[in-house]
């Protein structure tokens, strides 16, 4: 029941749905349709593992007292606050949409457009032409950097061109052998999975 | 300067937000745990609205889809992982999961991931009269194959073998440079229009 | 120390205040550099326009807020050329904030529009769980799979928009904005390879390189990258947005990294010269 | 019978599965299969261990935001099985902050199960191993949080990463800890060559784990791989020297 029950109801849902799909016939298809609806089911209504998580991290920080726990009893209080404003108001609601937009919002909006300074800096850091590779990566960068922007046809139309066949030609070829082996490497998972080899998602006991 | 109250939060969300460039501190600690808390608040209430309630009122109260409650019965033996002693019932589900899961790799991945990139790649390796798509389908047939080779690790790499995936490491190198600097155009985008809210919609500059 | 040593080993925060600089000046002072149109663009554009008016256009917003800076100018103006031609639009998403994602372009468009009418013209789906699985849902059976409700958890049985669409194959156009898992490869996987929907993505610069074999490989219509792809769409249709403004500041921003990476090579080779010793950098490339 | 365009699909799956179950069989009775070749970058790993415990300080590993759905999450686990297993054999303390709700009872089993196998349960802290967010700015920021505060020696960042990657990686550069990266989320794999000392790329991180775990279903699973890559190498120079001279036949065979 704790490892041969998860294991075989793993392989019955695997082959089924594979047998109902790659076979021509009409009987086999509601049962796909079904296991694609159960899915989406069992997914949506696990989404709370996510939130009792998140309590359980927080409140036990709070109730030792641990360092920060002010933090965190502000994250549970507008955690529980939010969602009860939501479930009570609906989704017309004003104020929790005003939260999403002007709180929520500008604060993501902010932590993403941190990554352009990170990336000037990690760039300043690291391209540092000490090999091969290394001045490889670096020709390449600088040139689709220049040619990918409206200044680098304003100072010679090569540019522009250049950058355009970087991208088209040796990068298409790298990301699509990359692309190629990583079906590859998905598809062998997928059978050691569905063949009952790969059985680490159950954890160690 | 403006004189909207949501431009000035706005403002200070955006400042506070960005004082992480220099240190770990308490305002950003703070902003830190509003924004998850509004996340996972938010997800938690769509998902009710969008899914949830939809299916429990809809498809299993008016529309008496009994079967429902098998995929509902799954999804509530993953709350037992909080238990030390049922944590194995939360296999089930995730068994569920994954079968499906890699049934879809299996059926749905080979062919546009797989056969149709070799496809694509299958080019003439002589155009004639044009000598510039010659050395172009060269150039992507040798670095697909190069870079293949590279991803060999059960074959001891050794005289052109070993050549052949050095070529392909080059062209890794030239990607990730060129996928390095495309990102910096995205991510140039987004602190712009953070600077544009601070500098012309907050102290109402340069407009 | 001289200054050639030093400019092998600035302090970030050096890097990071010339960049603050660079963007306080261009947004202040921009000097108008000359935009054109790619390819990329005008394929997206031309597709757009050649469709019948009353065709239904698939807005897949699989992101959330961080990416709406990057994606909303291009996203905006499609947005606006569907309703200017008299496309409706339908929005949903596999990611849970995208339906406020849709929501956002649609508070945005509307008031332009006035005659366009919620439920008739355009739509907001909004989030369902599942990912590819729903994707897969809604090529089999799309009413069962949307399961009766919009965004807001509003009851859509009377919505005119929904008639006769019966699965996602009958939209004209796929439009998807995407940033990550579930995106681009999941819809080509599911929907546009198996069944030869039509797709113009509109990318983040991060994903355009690693989607170009779709692209090269006929199984994408077009790829719209980042604010450029925006401001280029702008342009082209003619809807003055925020995009067009961006461009130098991508100009000089770009140009602002090559000049650090150009004086930290100078100062790793001089360092090299006079000592023979490595520079400050650390990494393996 | 079988749908149409899923002929070669079923033809070419049926063939792996067979010679992955044959590959496995073989190497279980004990009988010679394919090795693989070490990769490198696996001798950082040790490296950073060994700093760890000089500086006294702990070693963060991140196994990604991947799910339980995604390889990179069962590549990553073996490398924070061998890592952890090395941390509690110098008595270093392992910080592991996990993204991902599913993947946190698996990783912090794995980690215990390190612990104790090497002899040390007791040194075993619950505590290091995390649940921070779902969210992944959420999730970066809160390692960048630990990163400050535990002042961490050497930072590990194997597993599937999304945008939040340069960031984590310079988050760590700042603490000057030792970073080596792994991943096969390949939009990110520049960022870590250009940020950390040591980076495997893409499909490596699946051979680096195979490597320090030598079981054979993950040895099967590489050499059944290896197999798959070599027939696209074939197709694709076959399919082109067909194509110049002017035969489609194994480009259309690719529709079957």
């Amino acid at each position: 029941m704790k490892r041969e029950g998860p294991v075989a109801l793993l392989m019955i849902s695997g082959f089924l749905y594979i047998i109902s799909v790659i076979v021509a016939s009409p009987a086999m298809e509601p049962v796909a349709a079904t296991l694609d609806d159960w899915y989406k089911v069992v997914v949506g209504f696990i989404n709370l593992v996510g939130v009792i998580s998140l309590t359980q991290v927080n409140g036990r920080a709070v109730l030792r007292r641990s360092e920060g726990w002010f933090y965190n009893a502000i994250l549970l209080v507008v955690l529980y606050g939010y969602i009860i404003l939501g479930l009570v108001g609906g989704l017309h609601n004003v104020a929790f949409n005003l939260i999403y937009d002007n709180i929520l919002t500008p604060i993501l909006m902010t932590i993403f457009s941190t990554l352009t300074f990170w990336i000037g800096s990690a760039a300043y850091r690291a391209f540092r032409a000490k090999n091969a590779d290394a001045a490889i990566l670096l020709v390449a960068a600088v040139v689709v950097m220049i040619g990918r922007v409206t200044l680098g046809s304003a100072i010679s139309p090569a540019i522009p061109k250049a950058a355009e066949w970087i991208l088209n030609f040796p990068t298409v070829a790298g990301m699509r052998a990359i692309e190629m082996s990583a079906a590859i490497g998905g598809i062998v998972l997928a059978l050691r999975m569905i063949t009952g080899l790969e059985r680490s998602f159950m954890g160690f006991d | 300067m403006s004189n909207d109250i949501w431009v000035w939060i706005g403002a200070f969300l955006t400042l506070g937000t960005y004082s992480i460039l220099f240190k770990d501190n308490p305002v950003y600690r703070v902003l830190e745990a509003l924004f998850v808390a509004i996340l996972a608040g938010h997800s938690v209430v769509i998902n009710w609205y969008n899914f949830q309630k939809p299916t429990l009122t809809g498809r299993l109260g008016e529309g008496k889809e009994w079967t429902l409650i098998i995929p509902l019965f799954l999804a509530a033996l993953m709350y037992f992982r909080y238990s030390r002693k049922y944590a194995w019932l939360a296999r089930y589900p995730m068994a569920f999961l994954m079968g499906i899961g890699a049934a879809y790799v299996l059926t749905k991945n080979l062919k546009p991931m797989f056969l149709a990139q070799a496809r694509a790649t299958m080019l003439p390796l002589w155009v004639p009269g044009n000598i510039g798509a010659t050395i172009n389908n060269w150039i992507v047939v040798i670095g697909v194959a190069s870079v293949l080779t590279y991803f060999f690790f059960t074959i001891r790499k050794q005289g052109p073998v070993n050549a052949f995936s050095r070529v392909g490491r080059i062209y890794l190198m030239i990607a990730f440079g060129a996928l390095f600097a495309d990102t910096v155009l995205g991510r140039v985008s987004v602190t712009l229009v953070r600077f544009q809210f601070l500098l012309q919609d907050w102290l109402g500059l340069g407009m | 120390m001289t200054i050639f040593e030093k400019l092998d080993s600035l302090d970030r925060r050096w890097v990071f205040a010339f960049q603050a600089l660079v963007f306080c000046i261009v947004i202040l002072k921009p000097v108008g550099l000359a935009l054109t149109v790619g390819d990329q663009v005008r394929t997206a554009y031309e597709t757009i326009d050649s469709l019948p008016a009353g065709s239904i256009v698939w807005f897949g917003t699989d992101y959330q807020a961080a990416n709406a800076a990057e994606l909303e100018p291009a996203a905006l103006a499609i947005l606006k050329h569907c309703f200017q031609k008299n496309l409706r639009v339908i929005g949903a998403s596999t990611w849970p904030e995208g339906g406020a994602m849709m929501a956002r372009l649609l508070n945005q468009v509307t008031p332009d529009f006035p005659d366009k009418e919620y439920g008739v013209d355009f739509l907001n789906l909004g989030y369902r769980p599942g990912g590819q699985v729903w994707l897969q849902q809604l090529t089999d059976d799309l009413p069962a799979a949307v399961g009766g409700v919009d965004h807001f958890g509003d009851p859509i049985s009377e919505y005119p928009i929904m008639d006769g669409l019966n699965k996602i194959q009958d939209v004209a156009l796929i439009v998807g904005i995407h940033v990550g898992t579930p995106g681009t490869p999941e819809y080509i996987r599911v929907i546009t390879d198996p069944h030869n929907v039509p797709m113009i993505t509109v990318l983040p610069a991060v994903s355009v390189a690693v989607t170009m074999p779709y692209l090269a490989s006929g199984q994408l219509v077009s790829i719209v990258a980042s604010l450029r792809g925006g401001a280029e769409y702008e342009l082209i249709s003619g809807f003055s947005g925020t995009a067009m403004t961006g461009m130098d500041s991508q100009s000089f921003m770009n140009l602002t990294i090559v000049i650090f990476v150009i004086l930290g090579n100078i100062g790793f080779f001089y360092n090299k010269y006079k000592k023979g010793a490595s520079g400050g950098g650390g990494a393996n490339v | 019978m079988i749908k149409e365009g899923m002929v070669l699909t079923f033809i070419l799956e049926l063939i792996m599965g067979i010679a992955l179950l044959v590959v496995v069989k073989r190497a279980r009775a004990g009988k010679k299969i394919p090795v693989i070749h070490e990769i490198p970058g696996l001798k950082a790993l040790e490296e950073a261990v060994g700093r760890a415990t000089e500086m006294g300080a702990p070693i963060m590993f991140v196994p990604g935001k991947g799910d339980l759905a995604d390889a990179q999450t069962y590549a990553a686990l073996p490398v924070l099985e061998y890592v952890a297993k090395s941390c509690a054999e110098y008595d270093t303390r392992i910080i592991v902050p996990l993204g991902v709700a599913v993947v946190y009872p698996v990783a912090e089993a794995v980690t215990r199960q390190a612990f104790q196998v090497s002899g040390k349960g007791d040194a075993y802290r619950e505590t290091d191993v995390r649940f921070i967010n779902e969210q992944n700015w959420a999730w970066a920021a809160g390692i960048n949080g630990i990163m400050e505060r535990e002042k961490v020696s050497a930072q590990i960042l194997f597993g599937a990463f999304w945008a939040e990657s340069l960031f984590l990686a310079e988050a760590g550069n700042r603490a000057g800890a030792m970073q080596i990266a792994g991943t096969a989320s390949t939009s990110q794999i520049p960022f870590f060559v250009a940020a950390c000392d040591y980076t495997l790329i893409g499909q490596e991180i699946f051979a680096a784990s195979a490597y320090l775990n030598p079981e054979p279903s993950t040895t099967g699973g590489l050499v059944v791989q290896d197999w798959g890559k070599m027939l696209g190498l074939v197709l694709v120079l076959l399919g082109s020297i067909l194509v110049t001279l002017g035969s489609n036949a194994i480009a259309e065979l690719m529709l079957k």
